[in-house]
């Protein structure tokens, strides 16, 4: 069953076209790899789908409602949240406030509302963050700080999640984790769909993954066909990145 | 400059070390004093803390000494004195409704004189041109309103604008408004004003209750409102907007929220300021300079803490009129404007905040906590 | 009504110029250091009594004029310069603080002058005396409104060289284009900022001198100036040299214009419905884009 | 070159001191607790000591408001020297108002709740004066404007409500439908000196020079000359080649023009350096200080300005001499301005009037025979140092407001006309009576 229907998207900057008309889907339960070299324009694509940028032309669905004119907090609160590439905690609150901010409804007059102490603690434990809930997150590590990031969107409720670039700048033992952590997303009925550059990792996680190069929709397929796919290795191997 | 620069480096140390010793010194004596208002502390920790925020003893001492100090002050204080924090009241209203929309959101407005010289206007402008009888229970909630009108007017087209757009259009608003006066001088007055305008009382006492009661409310229902979520997610406007929508709060409804928050005391303190002196003229409600010290109020008590303003105001007015009020006035400013200076490069949290941290470390118990 | 219309022409030609030259060091320095710097006002001033108190014939100098201008937009050079090293460049990571700074050293420095100037204005010695007559035009301009004029242009040329023609001068525009990005190309930073805040104070310091001139000079004649200048950088688009001269002399124009025909009671509100308008418009303002690649 | 430190200010504060320590409510308390129930403050005055309290209120950081400051100062040491008012020593209050209503109200209270004067002497800036009317009214204190010479002030106060105004008097400036009238006369003198017969008005978008606009054309017109252009000066105008190019094309004579914002110092040198072909003449306030010569590099020749006091240049009574050398003596080596300026006169004056005045009456106390001294103000014939000074009565058009005084040509004497001549001099050039030099025309005319 579709979840997300991506349908002929065109994103342009001027006469740059970051996205030229890229169509896939994702179905609910899947977890899609959005893979291609950098500046392929799979962040572009989740800054469309998240209303960052209006679309130049398209229609972005999600659980067949049309979503392309959302604006960002619309996106939202319909079940889609997105785990950017660069960490922006906020850093007067601690860890707890911080994901507290993404209980918050969307309501000028709800003074008290938002998740419980426990609640909070609930989405902090499902990514190993429950001892540092107290902590300011520039006292974090790295890869907490990442942690926090997927705890903020966890906090939404989504049910997809875009992920991207989950796994920068951690070592193998923290990729491993953070995988782990995503599977078991999956068994909590989460949909997601991930970028990543770097095909290798991914590749175990995923059960489809959409190719895009230079803003082209390249292929789409199962991990398999997509890592041995010669347009998908010219493509890396013309750009500057290695598989 | 120079040998000033090399004196100070030379002594460094014995300043450490004298620092140290006030330090500890302050510290016994916060652990001395801390206990004995703790209980109360805890009391009122149970009662209200979740609403307005859990404080110790000595800075339940702080709160409700102040308290204490404002509600009494008539029988203390001197004339001067108590004239100083009449206006000093209106002032703190000013201060705290600035902080609310600017201090926590990080959108810098330079025209909420706009707002407060609305509600003033609206006032005088009634009783001059519509009806001189004209009751305050009329004037003071259609002035309000008014404030509250024109804060949106400027919010709706400028908050979807960047941070120095949206502080030079709201510059901008106090000029046009400023220079709007003139032309329509049959309704406003123009550069004399109007003096039509009844004063709530000439009893200085009764007066300072007029504008202390008022002022007081609005701190409490600002710091109930920062305390909540809202005051949450304007402050996290602040940090990071884009994680705000992220989050899937509208930060643009917040923004506009946070201008009715605070154009409403706004209003408020312009009415409280057109009773007061029974009349309007642009110089006196409109100008920026109107604007530019409630900013430097906020700086001086701490930013995005509403209390913090409060105290501001207070110190400012209390510096302005009161404490170098045997100065030339431009010696005055002078000074004023270099302690908001220093203030903003060395302690840009604001010197309430930093008192209220320290009132925290003086209360704890030695190392061992 | 021809006549009108030419000694608008003229009269708006010679003044803008000199408010350009405002807006560009304004401009500047919110292009290389995104630092909206409201004490560049209170250069202008004191380019103003810098020279005032060189040249004037009472005081204790009584330098040559030319020598009093050259030395007075040093001052203002120096004086620029020096709000940077000794204070913006500790604290420009925090924009909003920053910002007030910049307005408080305004207000400090307003207060100094009247302190030692008082608050009643002077009027500055002409760098030339006289006046043409232009009969047929029905106005006057004076040698110092043609001098403005002359070296205002002369100094946006040589600027505009500075910064296309050299090397040192296109570390200041790859600056304002992408502070990151010159960084990278191994742009020294603290010298193109300390070079921007420099010529901006040179700029506003020549501002000073002519504006004193023509107007008067006293503690707060610099709030309308930077008024007019925030206007016209806003319109021109933040950070653009380009949008700064064409939107200087718009308002010039319309200001003039303004007057002219709705009568004085209008000056100054006109200018800033339009600048409303082009917010709402066109937020970017006319060349806001000139820098951004996207 | 600082204007702001001065004798005045210390003894302003150690005045201050005795009465400052009381705290409020010993200060206005018991007072103001017992009276708050009955709904109005009573007076507090007469509960005091031997001492009479003049409070005076200019804006002094402004060279104007400074002249009356230090002129105040002499004419309180001159009635101390001669055993005070009522045999009580005389102390003088001095404050700053900003020229602001808000700083002005606030002094205004803390002179007549905390400080129990027995007189208010000043205001210069027609808001401040009108700003705190309604409270000084309520108060009963005396009040004599001398600084401000809005008709408002009278017609919209004691015009409405003589019984609730009536302690507030105006001893100088004549107020401007006087001025006016005066400045018309002023065109005929122009007339017959120079042939002058094509007449221009310019005047600051401003309630102050409302009289100017609306009464000055007519007695122009009314004498046979011509106004050919009129218009009004935006008071953000800082660049007035157009507004001069205007008149130069309507052809005028001489222009009227009524101007007080600080950018006269560029009206006056665009007029210069251009050489238009037309006289400037009116009121010039920036032009009155004494060091305006300095600060427009001379370009102020020629041009004219009406003042109280005449400068200080001229005679006008047996008073005036003394006073100025007095003043000059006094402040020789100091800040600018090196003569009284008009609201120095009128502020001396508006001491020794008030003197007289409650001597004749011969009770101070406002409080409980406010009658008797109103009464007395009014049938007071002062010969001060502006002139010779009497006020009008409640039934007239502008009651206690100061009268106009005339000379044997019937033209207004008490509002003189002063010139800068050659040398950086000033000269009284009009009327006749008083002159001290013949009006100079441009020598480019």
């Amino acid at each position: 069953m579709t979840l997300l229907e991506i349908d002929s998207v065109t994103k342009k900057f001027g006469g740059l076209v970051a996205v030229d008309d890229v169509s896939f889907t994702v179905d609910r339960g899947e977890i899609v790899g959005l893979i291609g070299p950098n500046g392929s324009g799979k962040s572009t694509m989740f800054n469309c789908i998240m209303s960052e940028y209006d679309v130049t032309g398209g229609t972005i669905r999600f659980g067949g409602e049309d979503i392309t004119d959302y604006r960002t907090h619309q996106v939202v609160n319909n079940g889609l949240s997105r785990v950017s590439q660069e960490s922006n905690p906020i850093d007067a609150l601690p860890v707890g406030g911080n994901i507290k901010l993404f209980t918050l409804p969307n309501s000028v007059v709800s003074l008290r509302g938002g998740a419980s102490e426990e609640e909070i603690y609930q989405y902090a434990a499902r990514v190993g963050l429950e001892s540092e809930l107290q902590e300011l997150p520039d006292e974090l590590p790295h890869a907490d700080v990442r942690r926090l990031e997927v705890a903020k969107a966890l906090a939404t409720e989504p049910e997809l999640l875009l992920l991207d670039e989950p796994f920068a700048g951690m070592n193998q033992q923290e990729i491993r984790e953070l995988a782990a952590t995503f599977e078991e997303f999956r068994e909590d009925g989460i949909t997601m769909v991930i970028v990543d550059h770097n095909m290798g990792g991914l590749m175990d996680l995923v059960d489809r993954a959409v190719v895009l190069d230079n803003g082209d929709k390249l292929m789409e397929g199962p991990p398999k066909e997509v890592t041995t796919d010669e347009r998908v290795r010219k493509a890396y191997l013309g750009g500057t990145e290695v598989p | 400059m120079s040998s000033e620069t090399d004196r100070s480096t030379g002594s460094t140390r014995v300043l450490g070390d004298t620092w140290r010793s006030v330090d500890d010194g302050l510290r016994s004596v916060g652990n001395r004093i801390n206990p004995v208002f703790q209980p109360l502390a805890d009391g009122y920790n149970r009662l209200f803390g979740a609403y307005f925020g859990e404080m110790n003893g000595l800075q339940f001492l702080l709160i409700f000494g102040s308290l204490l100090g404002l509600l009494t002050a008539p029988f203390w204080g001197t004339f001067s004195l108590i004239q100083t924090m009449t206006i000093a009241c209106i002032w703190a209203v000013f201060a705290m409704s600035w902080d609310i929309q600017s201090g926590y959101t990080g959108y810098i407005s330079f025209g909420h004189s706009v707002l407060s010289g609305v509600a003033a206007y609206a006032t005088a402008m009634l009783v001059y041109n519509v009806d001189p009888e004209m009751s305050m229970a009329i004037t003071i909630p259609l002035s309000i309103l008014a404030a509250l009108a024109v804060g949106m007017l400027i919010a709706l087209p400028t908050l979807r604008l960047s941070g120095p757009y949206f502080s030079l259009i709201t510059f901008v608003a106090v000029l046009i408004f400023y220079r709007m006066i003139r032309p329509f001088s049959e309704y406003t007055g123009g550069e004399t004003g109007i003096q039509t305008v009844s004063v709530f009382t000439y009893d200085p006492l009764v007066r300072y209750y007029y504008m202390l009661i008022p002022m007081l409310v609005v701190a409490v229902a600002l710091t109930f409102v920062a305390r909540s979520n809202i005051g949450l997610v304007l402050m996290a406007i602040r940090e990071n907007e884009s994680a705000v929508n992220a989050a899937g709060l509208d930060a643009t409804k917040f923004k506009l929220w946070s201008f009715v928050l605070s154009s409403i005391p706004m209003g408020i303190g312009g009415v409280l300021l057109v009773h007061y002196y029974g009349s309007v003229d642009p110089t006196t409600f409109v100008v920026v300079d109107n604007s530019i010290e409630m900013i430097a109020m906020a700086v001086l008590g701490g930013m995005s803490s509403i209390l913090g303003p409060l105290g501001g105001a207070f110190l400012f007015v209390m510096l302005e009129d009161f404490l170098l009020e045997g100065l030339p006035a431009s010696a005055r400013w002078t000074i004023l404007w270099t302690i908001i200076l220093l203030v903003l490069v060395f302690a840009r949290d604001g010197l309430f905040r930093k008192l209220w941290h320290a009132l925290e470390r003086y209360g704890r118990r030695g190392e061992t906590r | 009504m021809l006549g009108t219309l030419l000694s608008i022409l003229i009269l708006g030609a010679m003044i803008s110029a000199v408010y350009a030259l405002i807006a560009i060091g304004f401009t500047m320095i919110f292009g290389v250091g995104g630092v909206l710097n409201l004490a560049h006002g209170a250069l202008i001033m004191l380019g103003a009594f810098a020279y005032l108190g060189l040249t004037s014939t009472g005081g204790m100098l009584s330098l040559p004029p030319l020598v009093g201008f050259v030395i007075a937009v040093a001052v203002s050079a120096a004086a620029s310069y020096a709000m940077y090293a000794g204070l913006v460049q500790f604290i420009e990571e925090n924009v909003v603080i920053t910002f007030l700074a910049t307005v408080v050293v305004a207000l400090l420095a307003t207060e100094l002058v009247t302190f030692w100037f008082g608050t009643d204005p002077y009027q500055l010695v002409p760098l030339v005396a006289g006046s043409i007559h232009l009969e047929t035009v029905g106005t006057r301009v004076r040698y110092m409104e043609l001098l403005g004029f002359v070296i205002s242009w002369i100094a946006i040329g040589l600027l505009w060289y500075y910064v296309t023609q050299t090397d040192e001068g296109r570390s200041i525009l790859a600056t304002s284009m992408s502070e990151r990005g010159a960084q990278l190309t191994g742009v020294d930073l603290d010298f193109v900022k300390s070079r921007t805040w420099l010529i901006a104070g040179a700029f506003a310091g020549i501002a000073g001198v002519f504006l004193g001139s023509l107007l008067s000079t006293y503690p707060e004649m610099w709030l309308n100036p930077l008024a007019i200048a925030f206007i016209i950088v806003v319109i021109g688009g933040i950070g653009s040299i380009k949008g700064s001269v064409v939107a200087a002399y718009l308002i010039g124009y319309l200001e003039t214009v303004t007057i002219q025909f709705l009568g004085s009671s209008f000056q100054g509100i006109f200018s800033l419905v339009v600048l409303v308008v082009v917010l709402l418009v066109l937020p970017q303002g006319l060349y806001g884009r000139e820098f951004v690649h996207e | 070159m600082s204007n702001n430190d001065n004798k005045g200010a210390e003894m302003t504060n150690a005045g201050k001191e005795l009465v400052r320590r009381r705290t409020f409510l010993g200060a206005a308390g018991v007072g103001a607790v017992t009276t708050t129930l009955a709904g109005c403050l009573g007076g507090i005055a007469g509960e005091d000591d031997d001492i009479f309290r003049i409070g005076h209120l200019a804006p002094t950081r402004s060279q104007m408001g400074l002249g009356a400051e230090r002129s105040i100062e002499i004419a309180v040491d001159e009635v101390n020297d001669d055993g005070g008012i009522l045999d009580q020593e005389v102390e003088l209050l001095s404050e700053n108002t900003e020229g602001q209503v808000d700083e002005g109200t606030a002094v205004v209270e803390s002179l007549v709740q905390e400080d129990n004067v027995d007189l208010l002497v000043g205001t210069f800036v027609s808001e401040v004066t009108q700003g705190v009317m309604d409270f000084v009214a309520d108060r009963n204190v005396p009040f004599l404007i001398t600084g401000s010479a809005d008709p408002d002030t009278i017609t919209e106060f004691h015009g409405q409500d003589y019984e609730q105004y009536k302690n507030v008097f105006r001893t100088g400036p004549i107020n401007s439908d006087l001025q006016a009238e005066g400045m018309g006369q002023y065109a005929e003198f122009l007339s017959d000196e120079h042939g002058w017969e094509e007449f221009a008005i310019l005047a600051d978008d401003a309630a102050w020079t409302g009289p100017f606009m609306d009464r000055l054309p007519d007695e122009i017109e009314e004498r046979g000359f011509d106004v050919v252009h009129t218009d009004t000066m935006g008071i953000e105008t800082d660049d007035f080649t157009q507004y001069l190019d205007d008149v130069d094309s309507a052809d005028a004579d001489a222009v009227f023009r009524f101007i007080a914002h600080a950018d006269s110092a560029a009206f006056v040198s665009t007029w210069q350096s251009n050489e238009y072909p037309f006289a400037v003449e009116g009121i010039n306030v920036p032009g009155m200080s004494p060091a305006f010569w300095d600060a427009t590099e001379g370009a102020c020749l020629y041009e004219t300005t009406s003042q109280s006091g005449a400068g200080g240049v001229a005679e006008l009574t047996d008073q005036t001499m003394p006073f100025v050398e007095e003043y000059e003596d006094r402040h020789a080596d100091e800040d600018p301005p090196s003569k009284p300026m008009y609201m120095g006169f009128n502020s001396y004056d508006a001491v020794h009037f008030y003197r007289e005045a409650v001597e004749s009456a011969g009770t101070a106390d406002y409080e409980n025979e406010l009658d008797g001294i109103v009464d007395a103000m009014l049938s007071t014939e002062h010969t001060g140092a502006a002139g010779d000074m009497a006020l009008y009565d409640e039934d007239s058009e502008y009651p206690n407001d100061l009268q106009e005084t005339r000379d044997e040509d019937d033209y207004i004497s008490n509002f003189p006309m002063t010139q800068w001549q050659e040398g950086g001099e000033v000269e009284c050039v009009f009327p006749e009576t008083d002159a001290t030099a013949d009006h100079v025309a441009p020598e480019w005319l």
